[in-house]
């Protein structure tokens, strides 16, 4: 019940607001009406974990209801540690960026409401999906969370918005309906072998064939690829994050496409093990090209959202990568790196989203010496671009290098190339601070002030956030471990043993020290 | 009623038809009420005529619906080799089975909801939709002087009824001779109706002389179907068929080519490629409640026609006839959707939009699967049936909002005048927003729901890749929908923009009902589902 | 009480993070603070060297762990930390070293208004090298790695309004991101070859694993030592790191950071000792940096660049004394140190002449600064005694047994070893005749004068150090305290007794010195730069860093930026195009198909009765066929 | 058969001839021809009651209406020569080829089965056994047959029926008026005199001359007036004239084409 | 039986191409009637091959729909004669692509 709730919460706050009448020029109360349901929202997700048992394992705070008879559809919620790391991850991330949306300047200023509505309503779909433990149900939250995204980026973003909503839209349509193919498929196949039930757990009693199993293994995949975003499925990201409000980039890319990640390990690896181990040799190979390439782009851009997003692109990579490693270790790191990245994108969206309002410009080669007259931003810039490069002792550096230990025991050459991305994320994101905030004072940016303390509250939580699981990433990794787990042990790949494994002599690190 | 007579030479007498008229009921209730409609307008007095006509209308599809209702629910249960309900009736003439009271039921309802928008006069200051007098030369002094005397032709309730009583019998008939007879009932009234539009006239006559003519050219092609069958089979009752196509008595050609041409005529009221020519002249001319009433209705009614000579008749060879429906199911969804990309008028581009998801039915057609007896497992037929009923209400509240949109010319159907109505009028572009949202098959739609349940039965049907093709191409349909979101919301209004019309409480109701439809059948498809399935399939 | 070693890691990391956090109102006792930090970590250091000397041999090695960092799959590291021999050497390096810094540091900084972040960078800085050196796990001692390399770039960079400057930090973190993948990937495979990176484990199980393995791990560690150590072929960022201020340079880029790699070789002895391969790779990486560095010293005008150099340079020793094996750990720990007293003495003893001297680096406008700055001159000239291994200071002691132990392990190794003891004397010598001895040759305006005294107390401290670091080796203490870590080596007998090759170590320092001044005092020193083309060959060589940059232009950068733009130019007419592409496509189909609806209700019949036509012959032939 | 034989070329050519028929109402009596013949054909195949029908309702009554139609539209009308749409013939000749081929091979071959005859079925009669069916079997559909001549009913009215929106008035009411206005007004009561009686030209674009010379603008019809299609160019004849008959006239100056 | 058949089939095709090549309103939809001829020539002759009367009954049928089909077909194009002067189809193209 109390997931439902917490899906709920923020379905009702944007129904609330679509429902307020439209005020004239600050229109505060729709603000702080979003900013209140979404604290509320993170107040329940606390909860939520609380009640949530890390030991336990398997899904928990389940809830049952047939929805949809024939179909054999349920309204079925549940977490286990993956799914609660995002919704958490979902719920922190909507105070910040409705708080720092606060001083978005939209293109029609009657809409304010409506911009605050379709966010909470990408936070409440967003939980949702994360939640889901019936297939059909999920599909449904994944593909109606393509709505409110898109009217974000189509009706507030910059001047070619539409062109990127519609792009967004297609392409995430394409992948979503051949989902929607493999969904089908699921029905009738469950249907054939006895009552049609979209029940995960029913789902995974299903008898396949091989090539049933990966045709439909090949649905989901293209959805999840498409979302996450794959090479070389990955135009749409660009554009979308170029054109998007930041707030809409982080909602974008560090919530929703995460369903993507997200997806591929519950259901391409939940639903089709065999599938996912068959596909992974390609699966592997695309990741690297991803890594290496979006971050070769990323290092190429002129427009610093869309360099963001090829960063992303790379991020993704990794994700990827360690969930096709199949390993404990990558499966948790890409967890981890999933939640770790949409804090540090999610700063970096945000504080050069500040830049760029402040600027009337995105493009790198505007900006000069501007951490001279804004030495704080240019701090934050400089913590979230270090998080982004995976700097150690912040938090994707723990994800990114379980990642690449984990692929490293299963495939050296693709840990090796994988690791190459890390010099070229040095390149992108200094090269990039180097234009922007060092040097002398370019002309233009003058105007760029530093944030203010609205700005500041919004991104401090994050930036704490980021440098505190550098260093104590465990509470996280407590959660997820048990559900990794699990996830490993069904696709029936154990992890490769050490080939001189050493017992780690416990008395000699430990208790050394009392000597 | 028919009198047996014994005449002077020693004929036998004719024993007395046996007509089940409670179970007919619905229908005469209809036919019943266009002809009290048309002795209405014969001897009621004009000034209060329209409301009467209106009125009679409303109530009398009403009354029918609830007769359905309780038709439905009472329809004997048949044990056979799966379940089917109902029974034949009127001499073998009608099967009033659970799919096609189903199909009375959301006929009545397409019915009901045109009937709404029909009665509307408050878009032309006081006066309905339709001219004033047919008979008058556009732009004639004549023509202005109706005007000025405000009549109406309130003869187009009757017709509509008619055309609606034709539909039914359509879906429910049991031998083709009275197949052909319905289908003739249903397409003159509304040849007629098209050419009554009150604003640009010229095209309303052409797109009724074009409907007529390859109306007529079809159903001819049907008819000679109707003959080779019976030259095929020795009668036109669909079960004598059935045993003669199993049996396979030779003469397969003619078996054939009577598939073929009955095709023919199925697929062109359906708007299938390459009989789908007349649908976007028809629907950009015919006054746009008579397109909303066309496209729901008789889409429903021709495809319950397909089902039923295809799934009764001709189901012993559908190996033969299934790849070539396949051929046409794809083409008519790809052209449907791509042409419809460069469509710059909104009634053009829904018409497009209408072949599309004749597509997208007919691929739910073509999987053929019937069911088993235990399982509740989604039919080709209860697919069909849901998905008609979400896209006819779609559709129709689709074609509300164009009535709405307008400029001093009446109603402005160029996409490029609707830029920029969501600005304006949010609710109007958010609710026409939600039918293309469901057209185009997004979760939390009936459209969604929909498209699922054909997919699913051409999957169970073993057509996974046409599965495959069909996502593929709705996507691409996804395309043009989410362009008229984008116009409406996203781009900024050329000049004034439109001016939406305050419609009376008719077109609101209208509208609302197709929202909630169309977002009640996405969020809880159940009940909805059960009622398709529970009808079960289609008796013999 | 080693319990609490993670203090020493704590107190600096508390006083940075605070002062960055703190705001313009710890402007004016942030340095203090900062210092304060450093020196409360340097006696904390003290104190835990003072008991670990208490102590039995085998109970030197104090660990102790603090927190399970990482637990994930089968992954585990624990933030654990060891206190030994080694690390608490280095623990009095860093804080001592550092510590004195930071008091140069308050006068040096004085006139910068960002003083206090410098001081928070400073204590990050040791913050970081103490979890290098003090970590017990390869992955901790990867985050301190990772984190001096952060303060380094901030520290370069710190004067950001100089676009060389931010370039330079960029570089340096770049091409130091190069040796961590070497690291990392190091890590992966401890990972995936014995399940664990602690550091005590992997050393002691390598003997257990292959020798390709082993000798993988030596390679990739060497190429993280090779990033942070500036060796050949990672080198060219360290003299581009010059442009951060001279207290930075001192501190991180000659006494401590760049040791690292040092340390890291010696840290995985036990790595390198199971590969001939990989000890081979290190000699050869520290006998070239050696002699590079050296000529590349020679050549610089810039004086920081010039002592660079020989960082360069020195750090070649000390990579080739580690690369020699058990044999040469100790000397190269030991020469670490020493090198750290001196080569700090010196730069800071650069800044107290820039300081005089408005910021000018460049040496030909210098000369004649002996008499205007007397403490500056005698202390550098105590480093300048010190490194060129005049005995009895410092240097000396550390340089010939590195020299000797060369000639112990192959002799055109210990010639090259011998070569660069010349070469250093030549350099070193003629940056004490540029700087202090020849005539002045200052510009107008200029007024050379003596830095205060906050100044001059490191110098003079750092100058004892130089000259008596030497005790280190009485009675062989450094050799016998790091024996239970670098492991024992038998002494190898040269050929010539260990005094001869004494006299001739010092034989070859005194040509050198006496070809420098023989050089420099012959004609004066011209105050322009001479143009490239009017010097010889191997002076524009070293000019220009033996061409090392043109080098990773032409092999790296270049490429890189190439395909950079081949890959924007792919995205978008490649990949979106393709997509893009297939959009136009269907429009111009949807175009296309909208023809045949011409208007005319004939053509529509047409389709029809061909549709028809084709119906029927589709029916019939398939059926038939 | 030998009337089959007499009548099947003679159809088919007629048939032809409706397609090739220049004007229409060849066409429509070419298709007169193929149905009467056709009716022969119902009746050499047992049909007796549809051959009456065939003649009764389908030429008599159709064909009628067909060519009434005809008439109102134009009896002369007829198809341009020239083919607007380009391929348009070709195409159809083609396809109605390959259309007519196929279907006569693959059907009109096949017919297979002894042919049962009527024998049985028309034991009772053709009416009877007609009737039989249309009131047993079919009656629903011959029931609705009603609603489609309602429709048709209601066509014809719609369409062509033009309902009177004012008064009509009966030709008393018409005297009585115009005396009325000719006492009141001074009207003239009678018919407006007829165009160009007196004029060279009696044409109706004429306007009548007057006794007097002048012409008398009423006499033409206001719809001609409106167009502007007076016939001009006799002032000069009239000033001619006058000038022969040396008499001055004063004359009308706003009368004209131009007006 | 089978040149019955025959002969309605020729007579439907020709119908047909009539329908493609005539321009005048009326003279199409006389093609039209000429297909239903043919096809009731067709009901008739199934009928007798057939032994039934159906077919006859159906031929009866397609006479009823005929004439009401051609009342609203002519009004139609009456009506369109009105408004244009013109009874030629290929003149009602307003209405495309």
């Amino acid at each position: 019940m109390i997931l439902s709730i917490l899906a709920a919460t923020p379905i009702a706050g944007a129904v609330l607001l679509a429902l307020l009448p439209r005020e004239p020029a600050p229109h505060h109360r729709a603000k702080y009406v979003a900013l209140g349901v979404s604290l509320i929202t993170l107040v329940l997700s606390l909860v939520v974990m609380a009640k949530f048992d890390q030991d336990a394992g398997g899904y928990q705070l389940t809830e049952k209801h047939e929805w949809i008879k024939v179909f054999g559809a349920y309204y079925s919620l549940g977490v286990n540690g993956i799914g609660i790391t995002l919704i958490l991850l979902t719920t922190i991330l909507t105070p910040i960026v409705i708080l720092a949306a606060f001083g978005d300047r939209l293109p029609d200023p009657k809409s304010t409401n409506a911009y605050f509505a379709w966010m909470l309503a990408v936070e409440g779909l967003a939980i949702g999906a994360f939640a889901a433990t019936d297939a059909f149900l999920f599909y449904v939250l994944f593909e109606a969370t393509l709505i409110p995204l898109y009217f974000l980026i189509g009706s507030f973003g910059g001047p070619n918005r539409s062109y990127a909503a519609v792009k967004f839209l297609i392409y995430n349509l394409v992948g979503g309906l051949l989902m929607l193919a493999s969904i089908v498929g699921l029905y009738v196949i469950s249907a054939r072998q006895g009552d049609a039930s979209f029940l995960l757990s029913d789902l995974q009693n299903l008898d396949f064939s091989t090539n049933t199993e990966r045709l439909l293994f090949l649905g989901f995949m293209a959805a999840f690829a498409i979302k996450a975003p794959l090479w070389p499925l990955h135009t749409w990201l660009p554009d979308a994050a170029g054109q998007a409000t930041p707030g809409t980039s982080v909602l974008m890319v560090s919530v929703i496409d995460k369903i993507g990640t997200f997806g591929m390990i519950r259901w391409c690896l939940g639903l089709f093990p065999g599938a996912s181990d068959w596909a992974s040799p390609v699966v592997i190979v695309l990741a690297v090209i991803s890594i290496l390439y979006g971050a070769l782009l990323a290092i190429g851009q002129d427009d610093i959202r869309r360099l963001i997003a090829f960063t992303s692109v790379s991020h993704f990579g990794f994700i990827i990568l360690g969930i096709f490693a199949f390993t404990t270790t990558s499966l948790a790191g890409s967890t981890l790196y999933m939640f770790n990245h949409g804090l540090s994108t999610a700063a970096l969206f945000l504080v050069t989203g500040m830049m760029i309002a402040r600027r009337g410009s995105a493009r790198i080669s505007d900006f000069g010496g501007v951490q001279k007259i804004a030495p704080i931003m240019s701090g934050v810039l400089l913590v979230a671009g270090l998080s982004s490069l995976s700097l150690p002792g912040l938090a994707p550096f723990i994800s990114e290098f379980l990642v690449l230990a984990g692929t490293f025991t299963r495939s050296i050459p693709a840990a090796a190339f994988a690791t190459l991305g890390i010099v070229l994320a040095a390149l992108y994101i200094l090269i990039m601070y180097q234009r922007v905030m060092t040097g002398p004072l370019k002309a233009g940016n003058e105007g760029v002030s530093d944030l203010d303390h609205r700005e500041m509250a919004s991104l401090t939580p994050a930036i704490i956030l980021i440098v505190g699981l550098g260093f104590f990433p465990q509470p996280l990794l407590n959660v997820i471990n048990p559900a990794i787990d699990e996830v490993i042990s069904h696709v029936g790949k154990g992890d490769p043993a050490p080939k001189t494994p050493v017992q780690i002599d416990e008395s000699a690190t430990q208790e050394g020290g009392h000597g | 009623m028919i009198a047996t007579f014994s005449s002077a030479t020693d004929l036998p007498p004719i024993s007395a038809p046996d007509i089940e008229y409670s179970l007919l009921a619905p229908v005469f209730i209809i036919a019943g009420v266009a002809v009290l409609g048309v002795i209405v307008e014969a001897f009621w007095p004009r000034s209060s005529r329209f409301l009467v006509q209106a009125g009679l209308a409303v109530v009398g599809i009403v009354a029918a619906f609830a007769d359905t209702i309780w038709v439905f629910t009472d329809l004997d249960k048949l044990d056979g080799s799966r379940l089917a309900r109902g029974q034949v009736a009127a001499e073998g003439a009608l099967a009033v089975d659970g799919p096609g009271v189903f199909a009375w039921g959301i006929l009545l309802i397409f019915g009901f909801l045109s009937m709404l928008l029909f009665a509307e006069r408050r878009l032309e200051g006081g006066l309905s939709g339709f001219t004033g007098r047919a008979a008058d030369a556009p732009g004639s002094a004549s023509e202005a002087e109706a005007i000025k005397h405000r009549v109406e032709h309130t003869e187009v309730f009757p017709l509509a009824l008619f055309a609606l009583v034709g539909m039914m019998l359509f879906a429910t008939s049991n031998d083709l001779l009275t197949m052909f007879v319905a289908l003739e009932v249903l397409s003159l009234p509304l040849y007629l109706l098209c050419g009554l539009a009150r604003r640009r006239r010229l095209m309303s006559q052409e797109a009724a002389l074009k409907y007529f003519l390859l109306g007529a050219f079809s159903s001819v092609f049907f008819l000679y179907g109707i003959a080779l069958t019976y030259g095929y089979a020795g009668s036109f009752r669909l079960s004598d068929i059935d045993v003669a196509v199993t049996n396979r008595t030779g003469g397969e050609n003619m078996l054939l080519a009577a598939t073929a041409l009955m095709a023919v005529g199925l697929l062109f009221k359906i708007g299938a490629v390459p009989f789908h020519t007349w649908t976007p002249d028809v629907y950009q001319g015919a006054p746009t409640p008579v397109t909303a009433f066309m496209a729901a209705g008789t889409k429903a009614a021709a495809f319950l026609a397909l089902l039923r000579v295809f799934f009764v008749a001709f189901g012993g060879s559908s190996w033969d006839w299934r790849p070539i429906i396949v051929a046409v199911a794809i083409i008519t969804m790809f052209l449907g959707a791509v042409v419809s990309i460069s469509q710059t008028d909104v009634k053009r581009m829904l018409a497009y939009s209408s072949i599309a998801h004749a597509g997208f039915l007919l691929v739910g057609f073509v999987g053929a699967y019937a069911g088993a007896k235990d399982s509740s497992r989604i039919t080709s037929t209860s697919s069909i049936l849901f998905y008609l009923t979400v896209y006819g209400v779609s559709s129709i509240g689709a074609f509300a909002v164009v009535t709405l949109v307008r400029d001093s010319g009446g109603e402005t159907t160029h996409l490029s005048k609707w830029a920029g109505l969501g600005k304006t009028s949010p609710v109007l572009a958010g609710s026409f927003a939600l039918f293309m949202l469901s057209f185009a098959g997004i979760p939390l739609t009936g459209g969604f729901i929909g498209k699922w349940t054909v997919f699913s039965a051409a999957w169970s049907g073993g057509f996974w890749w046409l599965v495959v093709i069909g996502v593929l191409v709705s996507a691409l349909a996804a395309y043009f929908y989410v362009r008229v979101i984008v116009l409406m919301f996203f781009t900024e209004p050329v000049g004034e923009g439109p001016t939406v019309a305050v419609p009376s409480v008719l077109t609101t109701t209208v509208l609302a009902v197709a929202v909630i439809a169309t977002l009640g059948l996405g969020i809880i498809p159940g009940p909805l589902l059960d009622l398709a399935q529970h009808a079960g399939a289609f008796v013999r | 009480m080693f319990d609490l070693q993670w203090l020493l890691i704590a107190i600096p990391l508390a006083s940075g993070l605070g002062l960055l956090v703190w705001g313009k109102e710890g402007d004016r006792f942030g340095h203090l603070i900062g210092t304060a930090a450093s020196a409360l970590s340097f006696l904390f250091g003290v104190v835990l060297f003072a008991s670990l000397l208490g102590k039995d041999g085998e109970d030197r090695s104090q660990s102790t762990k603090l927190f399970t960092w990482i637990d994930a799959g089968s992954f585990h590291v624990d933030m654990g930390f060891t206190f030994d021999q080694l690390s608490g050497l280095f623990v009095l390096l860093i804080t001592g070293v550092g510590t004195l810094i930071h008091v140069y540091s308050i006068g040096y900084m004085a006139h910068d208004e960002r003083r206090r972040r410098f001081f928070a960078f400073l204590n990050i800085f040791i913050a970081a090298m103490l979890t290098l050196v003090l970590a017990s796990d390869y992955l901790v001692l990867f985050l301190g790695w990772e984190g001096v390399g952060l303060a380094s770039y901030l520290l370069i960079g710190f004067w950001q309004h100089k676009d060389s400057a931010a370039a330079a930090a960029k570089k340096a973190f770049v091409v130091n991101r190069v040796g961590d993948l070497g690291m990392a990937t190091g890590i992966m495979l401890m990972f995936s070859e014995f399940g664990t990176s602690s550091i005590h484990a992997v050393n002691g199980a390598i003997t257990g694993a292959s020798g390709s393995v082993a000798t993988a791990l030596g390679l990739l560690l060497l190429l993280g030592a090779c990033g942070k150590s500036a060796q050949v072929p990672l080198q060219s960022w360290l003299l581009d790191a010059m442009e951060g201020p001279t207290p930075v340079s001192a501190l991180i880029h000659a006494a401590t950071m760049v040791t690292a790699g040092v340390y890291l070789v010696v840290r995985s002895h036990g790595i390198f000792d199971a590969s001939e391969a990989a000890r081979t790779a290190v000699i050869v990486v520290g006998l070239v940096t050696l002699l590079a560095g050296a000529w590349i010293g020679c050549a610089k005008d810039d004086i920081k660049k010039a002592l660079a150099g020989s960082t360069m340079s020195q750090i070649g020793y000390m990579m080739l004394a580690a690369g020699l094996g058990p044999a040469g750990y100790a000397f190269a720990i030991f020469h670490l140190i020493t090198h750290g007293f001196f080569k700090a003495n010196m730069f800071l003893g650069a800044g107290s002449v820039m300081h005089g001297m408005d910021d000018d680096v460049e040496m030909r406008h210098y000369g004649g600064l002996r008499t205007f700055m007397p403490i500056t001159f005698a202390t550098f000239g105590l480093g300048y005694l010190a490194i060129i291994g005049v005995p009895p200071f410092a240097g000396f002691w550390s340089k010939d047994k590195i020299i000797e132990a060369a000639f112990g392990e192959n002799f055109w190794v210990g010639l090259g070893a011998l070569l660069g003891a010349g070469v250093t004397a030549f350099y070193m010598t003629r940056l004490m005749i540029m700087t202090f001895l020849s005539e002045k040759r200052w510009r107008e305006g200029v007024h050379p004068h003596e830095s205060p005294r906050v100044m001059t107390w490191p110098l003079i401290g750092l100058a004892v150090l130089s000259a008596l670091g030497g005790v280190l080796l009485v009675s062989n203490w450094i050799t016998e305290w790091l024996e239970p870590i670098t492991g024992h080596a038998e002494h190898e007998e040269l050929a010539v007794p260990a005094i001869v090759l004494t006299l001739i170590i010092t034989v070859v320092v005194a040509i050198g010195v006496v070809a420098a001044v023989a050089f420099y005092r012959r004609e004066p020193i011209a105050v322009e730069t001479p143009a490239d083309s009017s010097v010889s060959i191997f002076a524009r060589a070293g000019r220009h860093e033996l061409y090392g940059n043109e080098l990773n232009d032409a092999i790296v950068v270049r490429p890189t930026r190439h395909l950079t733009r081949f890959l924007v130019w792919f995205d978008g007419k490649g990949v979106d195009g393709f997509v893009t592409g297939v959009a136009d496509r269907l429009g111009d189909t949807s175009q296309f198909l909208r023809k045949p609806q011409t208007g005319y209700v004939r053509s529509y019949a047409l389709t029809m009765f061909g549709g028809v036509a084709v119906l029927v012959l589709a029916l019939l032939a398939v059926t038939l066929a | 058969m030998t009337a089959f034989w007499f009548l099947a070329p003679i159809m088919v050519i007629a048939a032809l001839g409706l397609v090739f028929a220049r004007k229409a109402v060849h066409a429509a009596l070419c298709l007169a021809v193929v149905m009467i013949s056709l009716a022969v054909l119902y009746a050499a195949q047992g049909a007796p009651f549809l051959f009456a029908v065939q003649i009764i309702v389908y030429t008599g009554a159709i064909m009628m209406l067909f060519l009434f139609v005809l008439m109102l539209v134009g009896v002369d009308s007829s198809d341009a020569v020239k083919e607007t749409i380009g391929g348009q013939r070709l195409a159809a000749g083609i396809i109605g080829l390959i259309f007519g081929i196929t279907v006569v091979l693959a059907i009109g071959q096949t017919v297979s089965g002894a042919v049962v005859g009527l024998k049985a079925a028309n034991g009772n009669g053709n009416p009877y056994g007609l009737s039989e069916l249309l009131f047993g079997k079919y009656v629903l559909a011959f029931e609705f047959t009603s609603a489609l001549l309602i429709t048709a009913a209601l066509a014809a009215m719609v369409l062509a029926h033009k309902e009177r929106l004012t008064v009509r008035h009966s030709q008393a009411d018409i005297a009585a008026r115009r005396m009325r206005e000719y006492a009141e007004s001074g009207r003239h009561p009678g018919p407006l005199p007829a165009p160009g009686v007196f004029a060279r030209h009696n044409a109706v674009d004429t306007p009548a001359l007057l006794p007097d010379g002048s012409p008398l603008e009423s006499s033409v019809s206001d719809s001609i007036v409106g167009r502007g299609q007076v016939r001009q160019g006799f002032e000069d004849d009239i000033d001619r004239l006058v000038e022969q008959v040396g008499d001055e006239q004063p004359r009308d100056e706003s009368f004209g084409g131009e007006k | 039986m089978n040149e019955y058949i025959t002969l309605s089939l020729i007579l439907f095709t020709i119908g047909s191409v009539g329908v493609l090549v005539r321009r005048n309103a009326i003279v199409v939809f006389m093609c039209i009637e000429l297909m239903l001829n043919a096809t009731n020539l067709a009901f008739v002759s199934f009928s007798r091959q057939n032994g039934n009367l159906d077919g006859q009954v159906a031929a009866f049928f397609v006479m009823v729909v005929a004439a009401a089909e051609v009342v609203v077909g002519l009004s139609i194009i009456v009506s369109i004669y009105r408004a244009r002067r013109s009874a030629s189809v290929d003149e009602a193209s307003l209405l495309k692509s």
